[in-house]
């Protein structure tokens, strides 16, 4: 019998938001899936596509971005720019055939350690039914591999 | 009389071919653009192009060649090497232009320090070119004293027939006879008579150019930024060249574990030359452009006694901004005499 | 006067005035359906120049090759409504002065040659603001639209498809009138962001980050798609960004050189709805 | 090797592993290295390939392969030197590498300095900021055959005091008699307690006047420095062909087939990287 599939997923998070959301979830004692690697950042203005693109060259099955609700950015408006550019950068993704729902987006805020373990336990279930991101795994291995001619 | 393949007993060379453990590979279309690449059948070749759109060099020297797998510990650097792939392979269709490209860069890649990446597949590939019925205004093998029945770089060459229906067989190389061994059941004694190969005109005097390039005051003409003024440095002329023989050595992964690899890097990039310093011998397009030139006409002579071309002109056929080696030795011609 | 020699002339008069330094126009090819880029100083090459239906390509990107306006000269430059779109953006992104360039416009609707009034960016306002209401003429709508209706597997695998063809010869950017950046993020490596290897992955990243930094700025002029030497229709990803920042941000790249950059502004109200 | 067997077949990309078995701060950024071969094998390659002037391509897996001069001397080959300028992506990770980790090394490649053709002569040594290390091998090479040589003139000069590298060495060559050491630092460089020459190496070179009669010269430098040191040999009556120098340029295999190193017709991995001053004039300035 092969081990049951353990999604792994990448969260980006802001450090003043989302991660006291972690923290809070994490000193309320919730108990939340271990699936999630969290990476944090100074806001979600600083979250770069270029993020994404590496936990799935990496072999993430699943992605997080959370940052402060809008209106709450520890820098004024840091996080609608980056809600213009997960929109755009969602729709590529989409059209180039990576499936929405392998990227999550979400505002949790310093108080929303519910929230956060919740998502946690949603998402890991989510990318748990949608199954390993095998398409894009099977162009990892290819890198490892021989040239093919 | 001679040997002839007719059309129709193809595909049986090909399952013959591959039921004794060849790889058959050949020219294909792919997703609107033609490659030489691994057929099942010879159906799936396309015989009628002029030319692929990609050179044959890839099926020796891939764009991107993993080299080494490494894995490191405090203690050790583990690595394991990988090999290109193993095995003999019919190449079938090549153009005499692709073929001799591969016999030019063969000094280069055996040059005191061998390279085992391109010998292997060297070694183990019989290449089978047809020879040219028809050419398209970019065709420039006459220019570099080639022509489309070239035999430089092939096993086989084989000449269409005037009927179309198939292919007078003319042996050049052990290698090519051993693999047509196996088929010679298949061959047909014929009197068929061959049609005519395409008649490609004369572009350039290539060794009139070659002294113009040797002078040294010609370095510095003006002459250079003109003809290379609309270049916008990509490296689509040198990345379909089947002679550019530049790569760029990149390891792929993390600190721990990766893999080191070899792939194609051009000389019209501006980083190609960039020291860390941030001096840049070739810090023009320019000046790149003349590297180009320079080194498939002089410097590479020089040291192999051939040019860097076999007249493909894929350079110019491809050039988002129709420039190319033809133009510019044209011009040259003209400026030596 | 046919419309190539009344340009002919406009340039030759702008050259002998002294109002231009150059003129960046089309000039005959190597065959007799290929047009190239040239230059012309003097007025008497003004001959040179060839304008008709053949002459396709965008030549807005070369308006930045560097040092070429650094001596506040000016330069005149052969633009349909696609480059004119693509020198608001340059300017609004303060690549260049647009007061430095003299546009000699013209447009071909259906393969045919018309010439279009005015010099000055500024002058073709009201024809890129119709621009932005009319439906675009799309080479590969009918793949487009196939393409939306895949599922995201087979969506995947047809890039895949494509994209590992892809050989890394940035022909796509270097063609791009937009792709400007001194160092692309592929030639940066610390950190090594996307993987210079041209294998499928690799060439994913690739197409993928090139595409991203070009929404709401590609004005869908075509260069990229036709530089490809392995025919990626790189044109289908552009046009379906350019949709989309259209639809989500009523954005249409270039209608005027002080345009905000549509990822570098927002509004508080952008929709939001896939944000849990 | 035999052409068939392609077992025996060395891949001409796989570099060597060494230990950091030393190190040491030369100058700011500035470190030297000092490696030691883990397999016997590769070690013996070394010692029987490597001769003063040839170079290596030293690497940090996962980040790449760097080009520089093998900084120790062909009469000591018990393990490799190098000094390097932390500035890119690989010589950052080699200045991040402690002693005890492992690096690599591919080479030696290039040619030599032409030592038994110095024999018996006078030797002037040039050298500016971070190009000593070069010049050091050479001049550790006929230090340790001293009695081969005539007289061993060294004029070194740096930006400022800290950028002097090798100081315990310029401290040693000092205190010897056998051996001239001009020190010199830019003006404005100098320290309170700098005892040594204040001025560009070509000025203090004029001023040390060293007479060219059986001499050879080895300059290493900047190019700028290079260029003005040219100079002031002519006019000190030294004839081009006998000052020999190097040239570095970006590589990426050190083998003559990835393409870039050249300068005009002249592969530097191959050819290179030691030229006389007046190969160097041939080459095509702008290619430099």
């Amino acid at each position: 019998m092969s081990e049951p599939f353990e999604p792994k997923i990448t969260a980006f998070v802001c450090t003043y938001c989302t991660y006291a959301g972690a923290d809070l979830a994490g000193t309320s004692r919730l108990k939340y899936a271990p699936n999630v690697r969290i990476i944090r950042l100074p806001c979600t203005g600083r979250i770069s596509p270029m993020f994404i693109l590496k936990a799935l060259q990496k072999g993430a099955d699943g992605i997080l971005i959370s940052g402060c609700h809008p209106g709450d950015c520890h820098f004024t408006h840091g996080n609608y720019h980056a809600r213009r550019r997960w929109m755009v950068f969602r729709a590529l993704l989409s059209f180039t055939g990576i499936p929405e729902e392998r990227i999550k987006y979400s505002w949790i805020s310093a108080a929303e350690g519910l929230k956060f373990a919740d998502l946690i336990n949603n998402i890991t279930e989510d990318i748990r039914k949608l199954g390993p991101f095998d398409q894009y795994h099977k162009l990892i291995e290819e890198t490892q591999a021989q040239a093919s001619l | 009389m001679t040997k002839i393949l007719f059309t129709d007993k193809l595909d049986s060379c090909v399952e013959r071919w591959r039921s004794a453990g060849m790889t058959v590979i050949g020219p294909v279309q792919r997703a609107n653009s033609s490659v030489y690449d691994a057929v099942k059948s010879a159906s799936e070749l396309d015989l009628n192009l002029v030319l692929t759109d990609r050179s044959i060099k890839e099926l020796f020297f891939p764009q991107s060649e993993p080299m080494l797998r490494y894995a490191i510990t405090k203690a050790e650097i583990n690595t394991d090497e990988f090999l290109p792939p193993s095995g003999p392979r019919i190449i079938f269709g090549a153009r005499a232009c692709d073929a001799s490209g591969l016999a030019i860069d063969d000094p280069l890649f055996g040059w005191d320090y061998k390279d085992e990446y391109w010998f292997q597949r060297r070694n183990e590939s019989v290449i089978v070119t047809i020879a040219c019925t028809k050419a398209d205004e970019f065709c420039m093998c006459t220019s570099l004293k080639l022509s489309p029945d070239s035999t430089k770089g092939s096993d086989i060459l084989l000449r269409p027939l005037e009927n179309n229906k198939g292919w007078q067989v003319e042996e050049l190389t052990d290698r090519g006879r051993e693999a047509f061994k196996s088929v010679a059941d298949l061959l047909q004694e014929g009197s068929d008579p061959a049609a005519a190969t395409v008649t490609v005109p004369e572009k350039f005097n290539a060794d009139a150019c070659a002294e113009w390039l040797k002078n040294p005051e010609n370095f510095e003409s003006r002459f250079w930024k003109e003809i290379s003024a609309r270049c916008i440095g990509c490296g689509s002329c040198t990345y379909l060249c089947p002679t550019c023989h530049c790569f760029d050595i990149q390891d792929e992964g993390g600190s721990f574990e990766g893999i080191r690899r070899k792939n194609w890097d051009s000389c019209s990039f501006a980083l190609f030359t960039m020291h860390t310093s941030g001096h840049n011998p070739r810090s023009t397009q320019s000046a790149r452009w003349r590297q180009r030139i320079m080194h498939k006409f002089n410097y590479f002579p020089g040291k192999f006694s051939a040019n860097s071309c076999s007249g493909c002109g894929r350079c110019t056929r491809e050039c988002p901004v129709d420039m190319g080696i033809t133009e510019t030795l044209q011009e040259i011609s003209k400026l030596s005499q | 006067m046919s419309i190539e020699q009344q340009y002919r002339t406009r340039a030759k008069e702008l050259l002998s005035a002294g109002e231009v330094k150059m003129v960046i126009g089309y000039g005959a090819g190597t065959t007799a359906e290929r047009r190239r880029p040239i230059f012309i100083t003097s007025p008497d090459e003004t001959e040179r120049l060839v304008l008709d239906s053949a002459c396709i390509a965008n030549l807005s990107g070369y308006l930045v090759t560097e040092g070429l306006l650094s001596d506040e000269k000016r330069v005149a430059v052969f633009l349909r409504p696609e480059g004119i779109r693509a020198l608001n953006v340059l300017a609004a992104e303060a690549q260049l002065d647009p007061l430095q360039v003299v546009i000699i416009g013209f447009d071909l609707p259906k393969g045919e040659l018309k010439s279009l009034q005015g010099s000055s960016v500024d002058d073709f306002t009201d024809l890129l603001g119709a621009l932005k209401e009319s439906t675009p003429d799309v080479d590969g709508r009918e793949l487009l639209e196939k393409i939306e209706k895949m599922s995201p597997e087979e969506r995947f695998a047809f890039w895949q498809e494509e994209f590992s063809k892809c050989i890394k010869c940035y022909a796509c950017r270097q063609a791009c009138p937009m792709c400007y950046c001194r160092r692309c993020i592929v030639d940066s490596n610390q950190p090594q962001w996307v993987n210079t290897s041209s294998h499928t992955l690799g060439n994913f990243e690739w197409n993928i980050v090139r595409a991203f930094h070009l929404s709401g700025r590609c004005v869908e002029c075509g260069n990229c798609d036709r530089a490809c030497p392995v025919n990626i229709p790189l044109r289908l990803i552009n046009r379906k960004m350019a949709q989309e920042v259209l639809d989500s941000f009523n954005h249409f790249a270039g209608t005027s050189k002080t345009q905000e950059p549509v990822l570098a502004s927002f509004k508080k109200d952008d929709s939001e709805t896939f944000i849990l | 090797m035999t052409e068939n067997n392609h077992n025996a077949a060395q891949n001409i990309y796989k570099p060597a592993t060494m230990k950091i078995v030393d190190r040491r701060d030369e100058a700011p950024g500035v470190r030297t290295m000092k490696l030691e071969f883990q397999d016997p094998a590769d070690h013996e390659l070394f010692k029987e390939t490597y001769r003063t002037g040839m170079f290596g391509l030293y690497g940090v897996y996962g980040e790449g392969e760097s080009t520089f001069c093998v900084a120790s001397p062909e009469t000591r080959k018990e393990y490799i030197e190098c000094t390097f300028r932390e500035s890119g992506r690989v010589t950052s990770a080699l200045a991040r590498a402690d002693i005890g980790d492992l690096v690599t090394f591919r080479g030696p490649y290039g040619n030599r300095f032409p030592l038994e053709e110095f024999y018996g002569k006078n030797l002037l040594f040039i050298a500016g900021g971070i190009a000593l290390p070069p010049t050091r091998s050479v001049i550790w090479s006929c230090l340790d055959q001293r009695e081969k040589f005539g007289k061993v003139t060294i004029v070194y000069g740096a930006r400022t005091v800290a950028d002097l590298v090798y100081k315990h060495e310029l401290e040693e060559w000092m205190q010897r008699d056998d051996v001239e050491l001009v020190l010199a630092v830019d003006p404005g460089g100098e320290s309170p307690d700098w005892k040594h020459r204040i001025g560009f190496v070509p000025t203090v070179l004029e001023e040390a006047a060293p007479s060219p009669d059986n001499c050879v010269a080895v300059l290493c430098g900047p190019p700028i420095m290079i260029k003005f040191t040219l100079i002031s040999l002519k006019k000190l009556g030294f004839d081009e062909s006998n000052v020999y120098t190097t040239l570095e340029n970006r590589m990426k295999c050190g083998l003559g087939k990835c393409g870039r190193c050249n300068v005009g017709s002249i592969y530097v991995c191959k050819e290179g990287p030691v030229f006389t001053a007046e190969e160097v004039s041939r080459m095509p300035a702008a290619d430099l």
